[in-house]
């Protein structure tokens, strides 16, 4: 179904996508807003493995499978980070990031 | 079991028996009884070693042990002495010995100055046995780095500035060690695996594009600590704020590390450079010896002029190192041995003064001969002996130094030495200023009176000294000739131009 | 026949000097004196043993009596400490140890209310020691560390009262300026021994064993010229030629005893005894060394003789007084030859050198007693003692007879072998020699008149005669001052070993006499009686005078040069170039890194978007350039 | 044009624009939905190449996991009507300049590579395959990365547990 499109245009999307995400990380100031840009680059970049595979290795899956474990991944650092954030707020009644820099030094 | 490494051995056991001392009273017992049985070794070694020669054994190192620890890195933990280091160890085990008696008061936090105080001692012991580059090195830091501690907690005055600088300029040398070590190592033409061992090394050549490179980092990182100008900042500052122990093992013991150093690794293992270039820190240990001898001159304070006196005594054991001959390098041995001795003794004695006086600018004082005749008598002995009357240590020192230096005939040289020969002058003004303020005049003031008189545990410490510096004044043939042996190794490497 | 016993000659004294050194505050006084002085005696009997076995056996050889190595520094060179016979150290031994025995005696009663008897004593001991050690040295090196020696004890003895800023500063300034004069002589003895290859005297005695290269040459000095006059600096500082002689009348500041023994009769004459010692290497390469010494010694005799005219302080009359004579001995030896009879004027020195301790200590002693008498040492306050003390008033006349050169006293015929001596190398310096013979007479009398004479003081506590433990050490100086001119020298002591028949020389003997004669006439005219012609003298001299009692300001310049320009221009700068240059460059580079540490450490803000910036432009960066490189 | 050409380039369209709607909204819980949309275009794309579980998974985790944590914890903690401050222009300029460098970059590489592509094997991704795959431990099995993220995944749980507990009055951690 996909065959039609060449290969160039879909890791095109991807890598704009990911650079949206990029810009995204490196302009919020808002926690959470950074860390939908992540999920956004983890997006592409699940985009990617899966084309890899459809396009250049059909048939092994690996790219499929990469991405299933990356999807649990992603599940899993929303939580621990969302975990951190509602503590951060508690703590400083803030999320923006400017603010964390508790750590320098 | 071996004498030498009964020599580590010891002071380790000691601090480790000192762990389990409660009272001051028993710290003190465990520190005095292990470094006496440390001295007594050192004389069993002297005479173990003269023996031995006197036996014909020609070995250059003798009691020689080794134990690999990186094989594959050519590093193992090998030991030995020849002449130069038997004389070193027992001026280490003197002065730390008269060191446990000059800080038999100390109060604050005794036991662990004691243990800082013998860990020190033990990285001087490593450092004198060791014929391992690397094995030699990680002692030189051991014994460099309890200074930090015993400066910053002990010590009086900006205490943790002295401490800070002390030890940062002595790291700043060791990182040029580090280099210049790790120089040598790599690029000696070796065939096989490559060694520390420095008198493997000995044998091997760098070539001499690398020895002008590495020269110049080993001389200046053991020079820093022996004083050379114009790093020696560290020592009025240092040796001022420091408690009067360690100011004795500092400036007796440890400047001589520079010096040994300076002789045994940078001059040795690179022979060709330090003919090449010895004419540069000619000039600058020149400076040292008149520039020292010029600033103590009008210092008050009595640790800063025993520090800058000690720059000028310091800058002539290296300026008697750079003179590469035999007769200047025994001079120079000579001179470590003599001004440890001389140095010990002023920076204990200042130590007593200061523990009755509660001040140590000259000027404020007065009149002490007649209140504290021994410590007094004491001092000026240590005087004499500094601005080197013969029959004491300093004159042997400085005349070996003094003719070995004027086997030179080109006028460089001969001005180089007039320039320091003359520092005997200075010398002498700058100890007569402070023994006629010091201890001559009247008595400054009524309090004097009540001064106690010398204690036991003070004169055990101010005579053995005086001891050893009597000793090496009056028979002095013995030693020179030990030292003057174990130097044909180092001095026939080095082509005379 | 062996002199090993000689040894003795030296230990004695330095036995004496440990007992009472580490007995010191435990030993009764008394008996640390005693000690002293028995040693001393036994050491003194042994010299005369010596000089009696040495000069009855006919050779005059060099003798190694004792030597044993001491520190060896290369092949060649090694210090040896031994004792070396010759006639020149026998006649030394004698003297110091005749003068040191009547000297201990004398303290004995001189110091006997002092405290610190005992370190008077050890001090003095040591002294002897050093002394008696310094004038049998076998070797350069040897003489120079008791040459040291000699110093430190002269320094000890003058700040004997220690608690005396005054004495304290004398004794710093003697050591200073013979320590700054023994630079000379060190750097001398390196270059003669790194030439000769040898500090031994046995071979830089004999010149024509050693092969100098005279062709290097320095400033147009031959490198050995310059050796020897650096030694010879050294023997100047040390006898107090000028312009090293600053320090000596300073030294009167020690005890009068000591001012006999060291500052008059002994180790004053060491610069002499060194010259003399090396006597045939200054002939043999070095004349122009020579010269220089005879130009100093010419130049120091008159210098002193005209400052000691106008002095007030009975010491330091005796005190330029000791210059000027020591002037003369330089003068002699500067301008003598070598063999045969143009060696007279190294035998004249030697005699004089000779005769002089004695009536010089002699009059140091009658300086003693008078001052402990009146409690004073300003002349100007006595007068009229010869009432009071009539036996110093006769001896102290001997001594001044002596010194003036008046017949049959000693100091006339080591005078006149000097005057012949200088007559026959230079009329100027015949010139200058002949006037300070006058001025000899004049000042001495000028002081004897004053003292004995005079205005008849009136004294707080009336003067008397000293006990017999002061006199009768000064009645054996005055046997010897008034005998020992019969001693026919030239045929113990010359330059070339073989006897001297030495004469006197009587027109230049009428001379001398004449011309003291006239000298003590003028005092007699001037001081006998209290008079104002000294003043209208004075006067008529002007500056010349004013600069004479001030010592011609050669003190003031040393104070220049060494406060203030040595010390305040050199020394201060340095020690603050130290702290605010060198240190604070190291400061600086301390500083500096913890700057650039506070500016990096920006870098570490907390702000996890600009680390992640900074790494993504990273990557970017380095994946562009791997582009840049595989393209 | 082929249907599922033009399919691809809506979804890719949706996809890009809900993207930078997401990173530029100014209120914070219309970032999260568009971030929604854009998940929800990623799983029609799956469904193009074929890939319904990997869809299903990307729908009800991300869509139905994430995106409602996210909204919670926003809810938690801002206000829904508050506008996010702007970040500075200079901010701005700046990372646009880096991510238009970086995607520049990385189109340029993509463009001028020459992929090969590999015939199809006719291998579909179906339930029993990828239980099969899963469950294997042989080639090409993905037994141990299976359980390593199911040990992740319950060290995360329990992570985000104790990090989110709120502390007992009194207690110091």
């Amino acid at each position: 179904m996909i065959e039609q499109v060449p290969l160039n245009h879909a890791l095109i999307v991807t890598t704009m996508m990911f650079f949206i995400g990029v810009y995204g990380f490196l302009t919020r100031k808002n926690l959470i807003t950074m860390l939908i840009s992540i999920e956004l680059m983890l997006n592409a970049v699940n985009l990617n493995f899966v084309f890899f595979d459809k396009y250049l290795y059909p048939g092994t899956l690996e790219g499929h499978f990469f991405s299933l474990f990356i999807i649990a991944i992603a599940a899993a650092e929303a939580a621990v980070a969302i975990a951190i954030f509602i503590n951060l707020y508690r703590n400083i009644r803030s999320i923006d990031v400017e603010e964390v820099d508790k750590m320098k030094y | 079991m071996n004498i030498l490494i009964a020599h580590i051995a010891v002071p380790a056991i000691t601090t480790l028996v000192m762990m389990f001392a409660r009272t001051q009273k028993q710290v003190r017992a465990v520190a005095a009884s292990g470094m006496t049985l440390q001295l007594l070794l050192s004389l069993i070694l002297l005479y173990l070693f003269l023996q031995e020669r006197a036996a014909g054994n020609e070995a250059v190192v003798l009691f020689t042990q080794s134990y690999f620890w990186y094989p594959s890195l050519g590093i193992s933990f090998d030991i030995g002495v020849d002449g130069i280091a038997v004389a070193m160890i027992l001026l280490t085990s003197i002065v730390i010995f008269t060191g446990i008696f000059a800080s038999w008061e100390v109060e604050k936090l005794y036991k662990e100055f004691f243990i800082s105080l013998i860990v020190l001692a033990t990285g001087v012991y490593g450092f004198f046995v060791s014929l391992d580059l690397f094995v030699l090195f990680l002692f030189f830091e051991l014994a460099v780095i309890p200074m930090y501690l015993l400066i910053g907690i002990w010590g009086s005055g900006p205490k943790e500035y002295a401490a800070m600088k002390l030890t940062l300029m002595l790291m700043g040398g060791s990182a040029l060690l580090v280099v210049g070590i790790l120089g040598v190592y790599f690029t000696a033409d070796v065939e096989g695996l490559r060694t520390f061992n420095i008198l493997a090394l000995g044998q091997q050549h760098v070539p001499i594009e690398m020895q002008r490179i590495f020269f110049p980092m080993l001389f200046i990182g053991f020079g820093v600590i022996g004083a050379l100008f114009p790093f020696h900042t560290w020592s009025p500052d240092g040796h001022s704020s420091a408690p009067t122990a360690v100011s004795m093992l500092h400036a007796g013991v440890l400047m001589k590390l520079g010096g040994y150093g300076c002789l045994k690794v940078a001059i040795f293992l690179l022979p060709e450079a330090a003919n090449e270039m010895s004419w540069i820190f000619l000039i600058l240990t020149s400076i040292s010896v008149i520039y020292g001898a010029l600033a103590t001159v009008v210092q008050t304070d009595l640790k800063y002029i025993n520090a800058y006196s000690s720059v000028s005594h310091c800058g002539l054991v290296l300026f008697a190192i750079l003179m590469l001959n035999k007769t200047s390098s025994t001079g120079a041995v000579l001179q470590m041995i003599s001004h440890g001795l001389m140095t010990a003794l002023f920076f204990a004695l200042i130590g007593m003064l200061y523990s009755r006086t509660k001040t140590r600018i000259i000027t404020e004082m007065g009149g002490l001969m007649k209140v504290l005749p021994f410590l007094s008598v004491c001092y000026v002995i240590g005087g004499l002996a500094s601005l080197g009357l013969p029959g004491l240590s300093g004159f042997v020192a400085e005349m070996t130094i003094f003719v070995g230096a004027f086997e030179h005939e080109d006028l460089f040289h001969r001005v180089a030495t007039i320039i320091a020969v003359s520092s005997i002058v200075v010398t002498a003004v700058y100890i007569l200023r402070v023994v006629g303020m010091l201890l001559m005049g009247p008595i400054k003031s009524e309090a004097y009176n009540n001064f106690p008189k010398a204690k036991w545990f003070e004169k055990i410490a101010t005579i053995s000294l005086i001891t050893g510096i009597l000793v090496i004044g009056l028979t002095p043939l013995w030693l020179s000739n030990m030292i003057r042996d174990s130097l044909g190794l180092i001095v026939d490497k080095l082509v005379l131009k | 026949m062996s002199f090993q016993y000689t040894i003795w000659i030296l230990l004695l004294p330095f036995i004496a000097f440990v007992i009472n050194g580490l007995g010191s505050g435990k030993i009764p006084g008394k008996i640390s004196g005693w000690i002293a002085t028995i040693a001393i005696g036994i050491s003194t009997f042994l010299s005369y043993r010596t000089a009696f076995q040495y000069f009855t056996s006919s050779s005059r050889e060099q003798v190694i009596a004792v030597k044993t190595t001491w520190l060896r520094f290369n092949d060649t060179l090694q210090i040896d400490l031994g004792i070396l016979l010759d006639p020149i150290s026998v006649m030394m031994l004698v003297v110091i140890t005749t003068v040191s025995l009547v000297v201990f005696l004398y303290s004995q009663g001189y110091m006997k209310n002092e405290s610190g008897y005992d370190r008077y004593f050890a001090f003095l001991s040591l002294f002897s020691f050093s002394m008696l050690g310094l004038v049998v040295a076998t070797n350069l090196f040897q003489m120079y560390m008791f040459w040291e020696l000699v110093g430190i004890s002269s320094y000890l003895l003058i700040g004997f009262y220690y608690d005396k800023p005054t004495a304290v500063a004398a004794a710093k300034k003697a050591f200073i300026v013979t320590r700054f004069a023994d630079l000379g002589f060190l750097i001398g003895i390196l270059m003669v021994s790194f030439y000769a290859g040898t500090f031994d005297f046995e071979v830089l005695t004999r010149p024509e064993s050693l092969q100098f290269s005279t062709a290097a040459t320095f400033m147009g000095l031959s490198t050995i010229t310059w050796a020897l006059l650096l030694i010879f600096m050294g023997g100047a500082g040390k006898s107090a030629m000028f312009p090293l002689h600053i320090w000596l009348p300073d030294a009167m500041e020690g005890p009068t005893p000591v001012s006999a023994l060291i500052h008059a009769a002994t180790m004053v004459v060491a610069g002499v005894f060194l010259v003399a010692r090396l006597f045939p290497l200054y002939y043999a390469y070095a004349p122009t060394a020579l010269e220089v010494v005879a130009f100093i010694g010419a130049f120091t005799t008159l210098f002193a003789a005209v400052i000691a005219c106008t002095q007030y302080d009975i010491k330091r009359v005796l005190a330029f007084s000791t210059m000027s004579q020591i002037g003369y001995m330089m003068l002699a030896l500067g301008v003598s030859g070598y063999e045969g009879a143009d060696g007279l004027g190294y035998t004249a020195s030697l005699f004089h050198l000779f005769t002089h301790a004695f009536f010089k200590a002699l009059l140091f002693l009658g300086a003693g007693a008078i001052i402990h008498a009146v409690h004073t040492n300003d002349i100007r306050e006595m007068g009229g003692l010869r009432k009071h003390q009539p036996i110093t008033h006769i001896l102290f006349l001997i001594a001044c007879l002596a010194i003036a050169g008046i017949p049959p006293f000693a100091g006339f015929f080591s005078k006149d072998e000097i005057l012949s001596a200088v007559f026959a190398n230079h009329p100027i310096y015949f010139g200058i020699a002949a006037l300070v013979a006058g001025l000899t007479a004049f000042y001495m009398f000028r002081l004897y008149f004053i003292v004995f004479w005079g205005k008849a003081t009136k004294y707080d506590q009336v003067p008397h005669e000293s006990p017999a433990i002061l006199l009768i050490p000064m009645i054996l100086l005055a046997i010897g001052s008034t005998l020992a001119g019969f001693i026919p020298f030239g045929q113990f002591i010359s330059s070339d070993g073989l006897p001297l028949a030495s004469q006197i020389n009587w027109p230049i003997a009428i001379t001398s006499v004449i011309l003291a004669l006239t000298g003590i006439g003028i005092a007699w005219k001037f001081y006998k009686v209290e008079s104002t012609s000294p003043d209208k003298v004075a006067k008529s001299f002007g500056t010349l005078y004013t600069s004479a009692t001030k010592k011609f300001y050669i003190d003031e310049l040393y104070i220049l040069i060494t406060k203030g320009i040595i010390f305040r221009l050199v020394a201060k700068p340095l020690a603050w170039f130290d702290r605010n240059v060198i240190d604070a460059f190291m400061n600086l580079l301390a500083a500096t890194t913890n700057w650039i540490s506070v500016q990096i450490r920006e870098f570490q803000s907390g702000q996890v978007q600009k680390y992640a910036i900074i790494f993504i432009s990273g990557v970017l960066i380095i994946v562009l350039s791997y582009i840049y490189v595989n393209r | 044009m082929e249907t599922s050409a033009i399919l691809f380039y809506t979804i890719a369209t949706i996809m890009i624009v809900f993207s930078l709607l997401a990173v530029t909204a100014s209120k914070i819980l219309r970032a999260a939905v568009f971030l929604l949309f854009a998940l929800g275009g990623t799983a029609g794309i799956y469904f193009m190449v074929d890939y319904f579980f990997l869809a299903a998974v990307q729908l009800i985790v991300y869509a139905g996991g994430i995106v409602v944590l996210i909204i919670f914890s926003i809810l938690l903690t801002s206000h829904i009507e508050e506008k996010m401050q702007k970040p500075d222009i200079w901010k701005i300029i700046l990372t646009s300049i880096i991510g238009f460098a970086g995607a520049t970059m990385s189109i340029h590489v993509i463009t001028n590579h020459v992929f090969t592509p590999h015939a199809d094997t006719g291998v579909v991704a179906s339930m029993d395959v990828i239980g099969e795959k899963l469950m294997n431990y042989g080639d090409s099995g993905y037994v141990l990365p299976f359980e390593v993220i199911s040990i992740l995944l319950l060290a995360a749980m329990v992570g985000a547990i104790v990090v989110a507990k709120r502390n007992k009055p009194g207690s110091n951690d």
